[in-house]
């Protein structure tokens, strides 16, 4: 039984940073969007588009830059529950949901148990590899090609389809249930696969 | 047995090769009377297709009905006629002498063999060889086709070979029997190439056809000067003439019969019989006729003069061979086949004799070098009348062989090439020189060697038989020249008339300018080598004395295989060497473990790209991600 | 209506920062985390295009279904391997586990 | 030969296959079985060998005992025709097969005194042997070159297993050379065939398109060397011969005769059949390399030969000269040449298989093969000497034995062509007389030496695997015709841009 401890003191001021330059940045973004829709040059869903477009892309560069381990996995939920609104803006309310909950649930809670199981919680603190320079640059060139493809298209001006949980139901269950059914096996099997890996394979191991 | 049938001369002793070769061991006597039973046929045989030849003469000419004295059988036939290799056989005056020439002594020296080989441990594979060598001089002999006149003229050469080196635990024998082999191989290069050189513009190998084509003026004058002179180093190999001569010195290891019928009376004139048998075209080109005559030429005085220093008896008889060949080849240069054959039928006789007496000699002493024996006529009455009387043929002294036929050989001489005269005259008074001195040696004066004369005794009656009747021959062949003699045996217009198949018919001439200056020199040589050997050798030793260098410089053959050698070693071997090197070190070294090595080296410097670290990996991978992509985007466009 | 422009212009965006994690960090978790925007960038992606396209033909949705569960699947799995990786090596670092090298 | 002879064909292939699958199912201790069937199958394939050669007619139509089975078509690349398991018998081909089966006889015969692991010996030479009547006999492209891989890829176990010296040496190099040539015919392979344009492997198609021009002239200029390189290289040609007397000498006996007999015929056969036959005009184009290389191969042979003091990589060197040979003959481009090139590979099969034999024969009870080591051996092994002097008259060419046949029609063809290459390849016979004759009055002639009066006469076996080589050696030579007929009138039929 462990005793309760406070909040390690190194957990304080990054946080309390983090948030005051977080509001720092959303809240400028939030006026202005706000007057952008007053003004009536952009429509609601575009404003949520934004915020969570910002939310998403802030959370992203907070995970790959944020040196503490256990800051960077808090960024990573801000991103994912972040797309978990994309999904919603694009019509998708089942998908929003399975996203929050496998994502922003399962996902982040697993990573946080191997970041406790790892050491990192007595010294979350790492140092990037050697190669971060070249990986900044193959990062700002495959964005950049990427957005040369993406612009250099035209696409059509037509807006997203609806489709809700009930219908996207009915058709992952009619048509797809063999897939669906495939994908929980390969689930189980994953899962196992990951506790027969993990598990100490001799007894002086699990005393360890 | 007409002439058309003449395949089956050579085939018969072929039957006999077989059967000797698989069952010597079962026969009794080891099969030796198969062997003499079958050149008895072949003897037999020949005699009547020269009946049959001599038959086809009418009013003094030759004038057989036409395919007559032909047969043909295609052997390979390619693109219906682009090559076709006849098996044909062709019977004339030159044919019906070799035939002769080629069973008789055959069949003597069979005869001599039984007594001289008894008792050898492969007496039975001696004589399936002998059988197969007369076999393939049969075909050579009888033959029309060029190809199959290759084809003999190897099988003579392998037989050569395998007798030769029938001592073969004797390593002196098994060099001698590869020297041979291969020398005459090196003439036999040229051989070939001159036939597939006729063969190329002609498209035939049939040695009449060729002969009227070149008549006819199918080849520009250079390409067969150039095949022709290809041609004739095949015949100065098998021949044994300059500068292809070392061989046949060496070629003494093998049994004396077969250096009798081998390397005297028979497969050294292979070269002369082709000569004689192209003649017509050699007649058409001047430079190639030249070269055959002063080639033969040369022979006959370089050979003449290392016959007066050896000692082995059977060398002495090879170099007068040579020279004698020599002789030969000198008539033919001088386009006179008349005095070319006839010199080879009796120095085919009177060699043999010479060859085999030597034998019996051997035989008797067990010793063949001259200054080991002496006074043997006491033991060998027999023996030495036969071998003077062969040595007295090969010294040209009236009335025996030797001199009708040399005469004629002067004669031409005399008339066409003064030179060649002056140099053949002086080589017959050598000749009869060199000739005495073995004589002498031999069977004169006291024995040298008391061990070898006491036991040394008269051979049997079948060694005897052969010596008297090649004596008889020797005596007696020379007198088919005259006319008289030549249509008493049949052929209208004498032998010399016939013997001339092609051109002018030529009839044996007899000048006393020539003959009578021949002789005197001849005896004035026989009466220095009296001078010189008879008794005591102390002025041979004194001669031998007076001019060392001269001496050292014939008893080493010229140097001749000193340079032989010297070029086989530092040029053929050197060559070898560098190529074994080249081999090692270009092509396998480099070309194909050196390209191992570089691929191996490779892999050993570029394994350091696999850094284990996975970033390493993804960074790669995401460089390879952004080409592709680009490359992606480019195509689109 | 927001232009499709829109989403795929902040997938790719986060794919690349994705990327420059994968490429950039040392600790394996936080790869495995970097690798989880890159599948959210995709997804993206596919449910942009899925409901902009073909919205009939529901595949592109599907395989975001898809991409959540095997993501999920994979992030069970690497843990696992870093679990492991962490007991022999005492460390988490990519870096350090590089005896597959040479 | 009729319409149903295509299954004596077929036969060909599988019954040595057959048999190394039988032999998979048989106890390794029960040799006598092992005895039994390869000594039926062998038989087997030289009765059938002798009947397919006998039964060619060669009058009659260029390819005899058509048979074919469609096997893939009309998929991807493939068209109607696509790949079809196609036998069929040319003059040339016939040739080969008997030689093939007279060699594979005579190896079966003296490898029954192997002891160390016999069955699986015979379960991969038999692979070989089966491979190389693919390659005869196949008229698709396809499976020609798998059974051609099918025929190579054993001998690197057979060399690296039973093989003596260096083996494991000679094996990896073999191998590495082989498969490294075999990239070069693949590409030769596919290169004509997506040229063509046919969708087909079938061969007839394929020499048809060579001939027509429907593979460019220029493919076929590019081609050509990639297959001629490619297969010559297991022809040793040179200078890509040196894998050649390295994996002899460790061979053991039987694969060396079946390697340096059969096999490395098989590289000479792919030149004719994808180089000269598929891409007539790049081998027009090309013939004067071919020429000079194959000049060069036989006088550089000859030469290295005459220095080596081991038997078997003398015997190696020699075949490196003598398959010159026949890519001298090859680059006449006339018939008689041609034919001179395939006659020389039945003859050179014929003799080297023979010196294999011999000196493998030896060598199993000296254990030594350097020639200056032995003297006088005439003594100790007379039948031996007989035999071994058989075959090294019929090396150097000796009238009256199958090297001369052969020699000659290339030494005829060369001469029509290039008269100084003829002389060349003339005096090349002179010098492998000299090296042979040498070898023989060193090791068999001269006094013997006593060291070696333990060794005892060739056994029985190796005794009639030689008589049947000495035998076949004599009657080619005496009696060219069958072979000649045969090969000549499929080199001017099936050869397209032949001259006369």
């Amino acid at each position: 039984m462990q005793e309760r401890t406070a909040l390690p003191p190194q957990f304080d001021r990054p946080i309390m940073l983090g948030g005051l330059l977080a509001g720092a940045v959303a809240t400028p973004l939030l006026v202005v969007l706000v007057a952008l829709r007053v003004v009536g040059l952009i429509s609601s869903p575009e404003v949520v588009f934004w915020m969570a477009f910002g939310v998403v892309l802030a959370g992203a560069l907070g995970t790959v830059m944020l040196s503490n381990i256990v800051h960077a996995a808090l960024a990573l939920v801000f991103t994912l529950l972040g797309i978990a609104a994309i999904y919603l803006l694009l019509g998708q309310e089942f998908l929003a949901l399975a996203q929050v909950l496998v994502y922003g649930g399962g996902v982040t809670i697993l990573i946080v148990f191997g970041l406790m199981l790892t050491n990192a919680t007595e010294d979350p603190i790492v140092s990037d590899g050697a190669q971060k320079p070249f990986a900044f640059g193959v990062g700002i060139l495959l964005a950049l090609v990427f957005a040369v493809a993406l612009l250099g298209h035209h696409w059509p001006a037509v807006g997203p389809a609806v489709i809700s949980g009930a219908e996207f139901g009915e058709r992952l269950f009619g048509e797809y249930t063999l897939a669906i059914l495939t994908v929980g096996v390969l689930l189980d099997i994953a899962l196992s696969g990951a506790l027969l890996i993990a598990r100490p394979d001799s007894p002086e191991e699990s005393a360890e | 047995m007409t002439m058309e049938q003449v395949w089956l001369l050579p085939a018969i002793p072929a039957g006999v090769f077989v059967i000797l070769s698989l069952f010597n061991r079962v026969l009794p006597r080891r099969g030796d009377f198969v062997a003499v039973l079958g050149m008895g046929t072949v003897v037999v045989l020949a005699v009547l297709a020269i009946a049959d030849f001599q038959g086809a003469f009418h009013d003094g000419h030759f004038a057989p009905a036409p395919g007559a004295n032909t047969y043909e059988f295609t052997w390979v036939n390619i693109g219906d006629g682009v090559l076709r290799i006849m098996f044909s056989t062709y019977f004339d005056a030159i044919t019906a002498v070799m035939v002769f020439v080629v069973s008789f002594v055959a069949l003597m020296v069979f005869l001599f063999s039984i007594g001289y080989m008894h008792g050898e441990e492969r007496y039975g594979w001696y004589f399936a060889v002998l059988s197969l060598f007369a076999g393939a001089m049969l075909l050579l002999v009888t033959t029309n086709s060029l190809i199959f006149l290759y084809l003999a003229w190897e099988g003579v050469g392998l037989t050569s070979y395998l007798l030769i080196g029938f001592y073969w635990e004797r390593q002196s024998a098994a060099e001698a029997a590869k020297k041979a082999f291969i020398t005459t191989r090196v003439g036999d290069v040229g051989f070939l190439i001159g036939i597939i050189l006729l063969w190329r513009v002609a498209g035939t190998f049939d040695i009449q056809e060729l002969i009227h084509l070149a008549e006819e003026g199918a080849f520009s004058e250079t390409y067969l000067t150039v095949s022709m002179i290809f041609l004739f180093m095949g015949a100065v190999g098998k021949s044994a003439q300059f500068p292809l001569h070392v061989w046949l010195p060496d070629a003494m290891e093998g049994p004396t019969p077969v250096s009798a019928l081998i390397h005297a009376a028979t497969m050294v004139v292979a070269g002369v019989y082709l000569v004689a048998r192209t003649l017509p075209i050699f007649d058409l080109v001047p430079i190639a006729q030249n070269f055959v005559l002063y080639t033969g030429l040369f022979t006959a005085v370089m050979a003449a003069t290392q016959g007066l220093v050896a000692n082995d008896i059977k060398r002495v008889l090879a170099y007068s061979t040579v020279s004698q060949l020599g002789f030969m080849f000198v008539a033919l240069g001088l386009g006179s086949v008349t005095a070319a054959m006839f010199h080879l039928l009796t120095h085919a006789f009177f060699k043999s004799l010479l060859f085999l007496g030597s034998g019996s000699v051997i035989h008797a002493t067990h010793q063949q070098e001259v200054e080991h024996l002496g006074g043997l006529w006491r033991k060998l009455p027999i023996t030495t009348v036969t071998f003077s009387i062969g040595s007295l043929a090969l010294a040209g002294i009236v009335p025996f062989a030797g001199f009708w036929s040399k005469d004629e050989i002067l004669l031409e001489a005399f008339e066409l090439n003064p030179f060649a005269y002056a140099v053949l005259a002086g080589t017959a008074a050598l000749t009869a020189l060199y000739t005495t001195r073995v004589v002498l040696l031999t069977f004169a004066g006291r024995p040298r060697d008391q061990h070898a004369y006491d036991h040394a005794h008269e051979s049997g009656p079948i060694m005897l038989l052969p010596l008297v009747l090649l004596a008889t021959l020797a005596l007696g062949s020379g007198f088919v020249a005259f006319d008289g003699v030549g249509r008493a045996l049949g052929f209208v217009g004498g032998i010399g008339q016939v013997v001339t198949s092609h051109g002018e018919p030529h009839s044996f001439a007899f000048h006393p300018n020539i003959a009578v200056p021949a002789t005197v020199l001849a005896l004035l040589a026989i009466g220095a080598g009296f001078e010189y050997w008879g008794g005591n050798a102390i002025r041979a030793e004194r001669a031998r004395q007076w001019a060392p260098e001269l001496h050292a410089l014939l008893v080493n053959r010229y140097y001749m295989d000193n340079l032989y050698q010297a070029f086989i070693d530092r040029v053929v071997l050197g060559l070898a060497g560098i190529v074994a090197r080249f081999e090692k070190s270009v092509v396998n070294e480099s070309g194909v473990d050196g390209g191992a090595q570089t691929l191996n080296w490779m892999g050993f410097r570029l394994k350091f790209l696999q850094t284990g670290r996975i970033p390493n990996y993804a960074l790669g991978m995401a460089l390879g991600v952004l080409v592709l992509s680009i490359f992606a985007l480019g195509g689109g466009e | 209506m927001i232009p499709i422009e829109n989403f795929l212009l902040l997938s790719a965006l986060l794919f690349a920062i994705g990327f420059y994690g994968v490429l950039a960090r040392r600790s394996a978790i936080l790869i495995l985390m970097s690798v989880e925007l890159m599948l959210a960038a995709v997804s993206i992606n596919f449910i942009a295009f899925a409901a902009y396209m073909d919205p009939e033909a529901f595949t592109g949705l599907i395989f975001a279904l898809f991409v959540i569960a095997i993501a999920a699947a994979e992030v069970g799995l690497a843990l696992g391997i870093v679990l492991r990786v962490f007991r022999e090596r005492r460390s988490s670092m990519v870096d350090d586990a590089s005896s597959l090298k040479w | 030969m009729t319409a149903s002879d295509g299954y004596v064909l077929l036969a060909l292939v599988l019954i040595p296959i057959g048999t190394s699958v039988l032999l998979m199912f048989t106890p390794s201790k029960e040799r006598g079985a092992v005895i039994g069937i390869t000594g039926l199958s062998s038989l087997a394939m030289f009765v059938l060998s002798v009947y397919a050669f006998a039964m060619y007619d060669f009058e009659g139509e260029q390819f005899q005992g058509m048979l074919t089975i469609p096997w893939v078509s009309n998929v991807g690349l493939l068209g109607e025709k696509g790949i079809q398991l196609k036998l069929g018998l040319d003059g040339m081909a016939a040739t080969l097969v008997l030689l093939t089966g007279i060699i594979t006889m005579a190896g079966t015969w003296v490898s029954w005194k192997l002891t160390h692991r016999m069955k699986d010996y015979f379960i991969l030479l038999y692979l070989v042997a089966g491979g190389v009547y693919g390659t005869w006999v196949m008229l698709d492209v396809f499976f020609f070159f798998l059974l051609y891989e099918t025929a190579v890829l054993p001998m690197y176990l057979l060399i690296g297993v039973w093989g003596s010296t260096r083996k494991e040496y000679g094996a990896t190099k073999l191998m590495m050379m082989l498969v490294g040539a075999s990239i070069l015919i693949f590409v030769g392979i596919f290169g004509a065939f997506s040229a063509a344009g046919l969708g087909t492997f079938d061969m007839e198609e394929l020499f048809r398109a060579g001939e027509t021009g429907l593979i460019p002239r220029n493919t076929q200029i590019l081609l050509f060397p990639m297959v001629a390189v490619g297969c010559g290289t297991l022809a040793g040609m040179w200078p890509f011969h040196s894998w050649s007397p390295d994996g002899h000498a460790s061979a053991p006996t039987s694969v060396s005769m079946l390697h340096a007999g059969v096999l490395m015929k098989s590289g000479a056969w792919g030149v004719i059949r994808l180089g000269f036959q598929m891409l007539p005009q790049g081998a027009e184009y090309w013939a004067p390399a071919l020429m000079v290389i194959g000049i060069t191969a036989a006088l550089y042979g000859a030469i290295s030969a005459l220095r080596q003091t081991d038997l078997k990589l003398m015997t190696g060197f020699s075949s490196v000269s003598h398959m010159g040979y026949v890519f001298v003959g090859l680059g006449t481009l006339n018939v008689i040449g041609m034919s001179g090139a395939v006659l020389q590979m039945f003859a050179h099969g014929v003799m080297t298989a023979l010196f294999f034999l011999l000196i493998g024969g030896m060598y199993d009870q000296s254990h030594n093969r350097e020639i200056p080591n032995f003297s006088g051996m005439a003594k100790q092994m007379p039948i031996w000497t007989i035999f071994f002097v058989i075959a090294g008259l019929a090396s150097l060419g000796l009238p009256g034995m199958s090297g001369f046949i052969a020699e000659v029609h290339i030494f005829i063809g060369v001469f029509r062509a290039y008269p100084v290459v003829g002389g060349l390849a003339v005096l090349t016979a002179a010098i492998t007389a000299t090296y042979l004759l040498r070898m023989f009055s060193q090791a068999f002639f001269g006094e013997f030496n006593p060291r070696w009066s333990h060794l005892r006469e060739i056994n029985y076996r190796e005794r009639a695997g030689a008589t049947v080589l000495a035998i076949t050696i004599l009657t080619m030579g005496i009696w060219p015709a069958p072979w000649i007929d045969r090969v000549a009138n499929a080199v001017a039929q099936t050869i397209p841009g032949v001259s006369m």
